[in-house]
């Protein structure tokens, strides 16, 4: 039995599609959005005159204007909190924070205001923001450039956090969360912005409440999101070749967690991997893997298994990097291992 | 303008004030004097609960700076905003329901003492984390400015909050980007129990506003026509070009919190603090003034303490919210408009 | 089959003890480390004159002067970053964070500096640095106060985090922090601080690698730690008169986990609830349902369950907030009901 | 005093500079130009990977501060500090090695180019995270003050970090206690493509060290003699009663990383600051002295190269760590004493 879990998978119809990045997908998100709203803005570091430390705002200051394409100080705590004002009162920002990595300076913000006012104020006030900040490794930036932690942010209530790991949610959650009356956090992995592909010219909003089952597979589930994505789908690709075939779950959004969607797969499969950038402990894998024994443990013919991010702070030397990262060889490894034991 | 601890401070005329307008003014700081001492019975009675932070000595701030705002300019306060709510004109009722933790109140009960919030008076909480609420307020005039609203965004803070990091992020950006937001510095002298000269290496919170070309005033902040005046000249200001700062000088006289054994300060210089207590000075002078007399003054009084008891009846008839809604408000109910 | 899992459980034997309270406990562990090591000192806002937000630190500051019980100013970047600095160059501070609320405003030091420069620096610098923390709700003081973040913050690689929730613990863990290289987070519950009992006069250090089996049952392993331990045994004492046999283990240190003591005692009983003031998702509870799933799934006999934090900002009204906390009688619901399900 | 971008900076003899010392410092300035123009190719080779801030045209600073710091004066820099790095003095052979990732680099390999770290010249790092090298400086310079050694820890940071929290929680405390720290900031006016117009409402830095009541100057940080000069006379100071500051004022002629667009700033304001390019104008200054002739500059410049060359060959010849030590160091391998 399935449950259709996404309406974010495209299908391959008669659908013009242009060939574009994530990057370009992500832009091109922003761009409507400032067309569509007057109440939308785009504030952070450096998204005006630089075009954006990772290109994704380039050309918008020119478009939009210095009004609209904010350039803000070094100060996230004030501008991340300044996101969280003008939403109070009536506008949509939109807040880049350049890098997760930068975003621990405005966590008092985050989890103090953004997260509480609509509950503490007995939901007289709501916080209608969205915060983009791109996240992880594997680019050899080292210990404090390379952190993983959309998962961490989604242990706090009254936030929502996604992953948009395809162009289609590059293109489409960022609509879809300014439409939302609370304060939704993006995660952009780093190496997805390159990522090129074909994407329907009038792509457009995606819903954000459900995990999309990117590969049907009948052996064993592989659970992920974000920036292992590609990863997670080449090793089930390989593997399939062994003759292990795997479902992939892309999580999408994780608060709130799809369970259901997992739950539902891995009834089937009897088989989980989670696989997962955070580091290992405590990370959204645990919470996985516990959803998965809480609703599916008597389905279950294996232990759930977890990729993750070894527990160091990432080195710069590109071998021990590697090492440290979940790779298509680990999940295979770890797939292995769960086909391999039985109860 | 600075006022050193030992120098009285004397009620200035600095504008001259109609009977009807001082008689106000004394109202509503005696309103939320009388209702704080209320509310210490209470909290011994465990009617109240949590933490509670009391403005008194502090009210001439309140009393002063809300008439001289507009009504539809927002306000951000702190944890300690018992004045700032009921001179802004949040119902007395829906901020007892609210520390009673009932539904009635004014952040339906989930908020507390330290979480007052009202939409119709655009009082946007009640923040208990220090300096944080600077940020948000930088945010809400932002927001103003943007929709053109014209509105000044009256931000309050303690001396504490101005060795925060938020301070100088919040001021630096109000002042590079213009922002109509007022930054309104209750200069209390203590952060708990560390005195402001154990906090900060200057202790001029007008110098610091200098360094990001902030216009700012030190008030004495025990003077409720000083505050007004100070407060409406700098609204003016702000709505016109951009972020001001106003310093007021003032002390509490209770613990920080209910309990604190206050090892920090001499009983003398709370003793020497209370010849400038608002409530003392501001009755005399009216008294002079011929605005005053004791008739007059218990009417006021029996008419507040009318109000409060009416409060407290309908805090206690309040209803509580039912366990099951406990998620409730976690996400908005309602998309935005 | 049982492995000793603590030397922290004090054995009833001829040893005089004395009468304190938690808040005691933690005092005189303070005072014999300043006493001990002139390199120790105490620094953070209102340790000092105040005596300590929750009075822990009463009468130091006329005991040992303002050079070693600094008060700091409202700044927790800069003190928790100014506790980082000392202790690379020799000092042993103790850092207090008035509570968990507000140490988010220092996270960025914490995550990006504390718990990464000895890995940056390839080993050459340590940072032997202990922050004490009060966390926990219970006391209606809403949303920004009542955090529980310990488990989350045993997320991150590099530091260590403990949880007494026993005066012995109290008195104990301290001194074994300080001689820790590395930076250790001491977790103090606010409701354990007037908790009383009897310690050992000449109790001392106590080894912060190993949980502690606090209660022995062969039925039904309970795991918890800090401020949920009382109302855990409550619940397992309880239980016993239902002829439900509990095992309860306190995990004491949550990073890193003592995986071990956990798989033991799971294998052996076959069930296990975990009790957890951290909000649910996401919680150090997620990571330890995770450890034993990879560690003891083929002992088990049910699914690990869960008794945590609702998913909300904590609420004022005393009703509503109590609902929101793990309880005996939810802890005791949740035994039943693994019990009561079979594979 | 203030370098406005269109005012040439002279090149003040303000001490008198012996021929030695002057050729030490061009000697110093000309080693770090030349390493990191190698480091670009290197860069464009992929042999260093991850992010390299260059340095080039803020080498009068490095070069100018170390000299005046004792040789136990701890140093806590940023991720532009491979200029800091070899001034003070760690060898070129373990920068070289560490930007490989190779186990003879002086972080191990696992910090690379933003995280140079060196026990035996007191060198904290290499930290990546804007103002996040503040407080840890603050903590630095309290830790050596309560050991009483007498030292300056020496705080570098750019124009960008001051609008960030930690700038002004630092400054206070480090003010407040008295602390033995010297701010340098080098402000050569961008954060990234950030114009300091456009992040700071006033952008004189040395007027924000006044709200701290902290000494500031601020300096030509193209002119390596006044950079020491006021360097050695700050760091008396602070040995003796507390923090400084200096604003160099200097500018970044490469892109803020390997690359950028540099959408944000023209060619012809570059092409102006090249004016004033200390490996410029300190030649032509020695040249006019007698200090420095063609055969002296070619020697020196020969001298460099050598060492360049041997830097690449011991970073080559240099290991990577096995896979398997991953998690060393993650926590410390010894108790500490
Ligand atoms: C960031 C933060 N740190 C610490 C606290 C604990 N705390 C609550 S009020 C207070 C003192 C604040 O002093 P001040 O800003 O002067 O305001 P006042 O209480 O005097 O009105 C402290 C330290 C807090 N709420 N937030
Ligand atoms: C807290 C933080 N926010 C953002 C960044 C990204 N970033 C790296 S360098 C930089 C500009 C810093 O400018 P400045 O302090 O002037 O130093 P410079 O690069 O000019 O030497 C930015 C925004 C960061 N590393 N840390
Ligand atoms: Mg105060
Ligand atoms: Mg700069």
């Amino acid at each position: 039995m399935e449950t259709p879990v996404s309406t974010a998978v495209s299908t391959p119809d008669a659908r013009v599609t242009v060939r574009c990045t994530y990057r370009e997908a992500m832009r091109a998100a922003i761009r409507e959005a400032m067309h569509r709203d007057p109440r939308v803005f785009l504030m952070g570091e450096d998204v005006g005159r630089y075009g954006g430390s990772f290109a994704v705002s380039m050309g918008l200051l020119a478009e939009f204007g210095p009004e609209r394409i904010r350039d803000t100080p070094l100060s996230e705590s004030a501008f991340v909190g300044a996101g969280i004002g003008a939403a109070l009162v009536g506008m949509r920002p939109i807040v880049e924070i350049m890098t997760v990595n930068f975003s621990l300076l405005a966590l008092d913000q985050i989890l103090n205001n953004a997260a509480t006012l609509s509950h503490m104020s007995g939901g007289q006030f709501s916080v209608p923001l969205v915060i983009r900040m791109t996240t992880g490794a594997g680019r050899q930036l080292a210990a404090q450039h390379s952190h993983s932690l959309e998962g961490w942010y989604a242990h706090i209530p009254g936030l929502k956090v996604l992953t948009p790991a395809t162009l289609e949610d590059a293109r489409g959650m960022l609509w879809t969360a300014l439409e939302d009356p609370d304060p939704v956090l993006i995660f952009e992995n780093g190496v997805l912005y390159n990522m090129e592909g074909d994407l329907p010219d009038d792509a457009g909003p995606v819903e954000i409440s459900h995990a999309a089952v990117r590969r049907h597979g009948d052996d064993l589930t592989l659970i992920t999101y974000g920036g292992t994505l590609p990863k997670t789908l080449e090793a089930a690709e390989r593997l399939a070749k062994e003759d292990i075939d795997c479902e992939v779950i892309d999580l999408r959004t994780l608060r709130p967690l799809d369970t259901d969607a997992i739950v539902t797969s891995v009834s089937r499969t009897t088989r989980a991997v989670v696989v997962d950038e955070g580091w290992r402990s405590g990370s959204i894998s645990a919470e996985v893997s516990a959803r998965i024994v809480e609703g599916a443990f008597y389905r279950l013919d294996s232990p759930v298994l977890r990729v993750c991010t070894a527990e160091v702070p990432i080195p710069y030397a590109k071998h021990l990097e590697d090492a440290a990262l979940p790779q298509v060889e680990t999940i295979m490894a770890a797939v292995r291992q769960s086909v391999a034991s039985d109860g | 303008m600075s006022i050193p601890a030992q120098a009285p401070g004397q009620v200035a005329a600095t504008s001259p004030v109609s009977k009807e307008h001082a008689l106000e003014l004394l109202r509503s700081m005696l309103r939320i004097r009388r209702f704080e001492e209320r509310c210490v019975e209470l909290y011994s009675e465990a009617r109240i609960r949590g933490f509670l932070h009391l403005y008194i000595g502090e009210e001439a701030i309140a009393a002063g700076v809300m008439p001289a705002l507009q009504s539809d300019d927002p306000i951000v306060s702190t944890y300690r905003e018992h004045g700032h709510a009921l001179a802004r004109g949040i119902p007395m009722n829906a901020v007892m329901a609210e520390m009673f933790g009932k539904v009635q109140g004014c952040s339906h009960g989930r908020g507390g003492s330290m979480h007052l919030f009202d939409a119709a008076t655009r009082f946007y909480g009640g923040s208990a984390i220090v300096g944080g609420g600077l940020p948000l307020a930088v945010g809400v005039g932002l927001g103003e400015l943007m929709q053109q609203r014209h509105t000044v965004t009256a931000s309050f803070f303690g001396d504490g909050a101005v060795a925060e990091g938020e301070f100088h992020e919040c001021l630096n950006l109000a002042a590079l980007w213009k922002l109509p937001v007022l930054f309104l510095c209750e200069n209390n002298r203590y952060a708990m129990g560390t005195a402001i000269e154990r906090a900060l290496a200057n202790v001029d919170v007008t110098a610091k506003a200098a360094a990001y070309n902030i216009a700012a005033e030190a008030v004495d902040g025990m003077d409720v026509l000083a505050v007004e005046d100070a407060t409406r000249r700098a609204a003016d200001a702000v709505r016109n070009d951009g972020p001001r700062l106003i310093e007021f000088h003032t002390y509490r006289y209770r613990a920080h919190s209910m309990y604190d054994p206050e090892l920090y300060r001499s009983k003398e210089e709370v003793e020497r603090w209370r010849d400038y207590d608002p409530l003392v000075t501001f009755p005399a002078q009216l008294r002079a003034l011929g605005y005053l007399d004791d008739v007059s003054l218990t009417a006021i009084e029996h008419e507040i303490a009318v109000e409060i008891d009416a409060a407290i009846a309908y805090a206690d008839a309040g209803t509580l919210e039912p366990v099951s809604d406990l998620t409730r408000f976690v996400y908005s109910e309602t998309r935005p408009a």
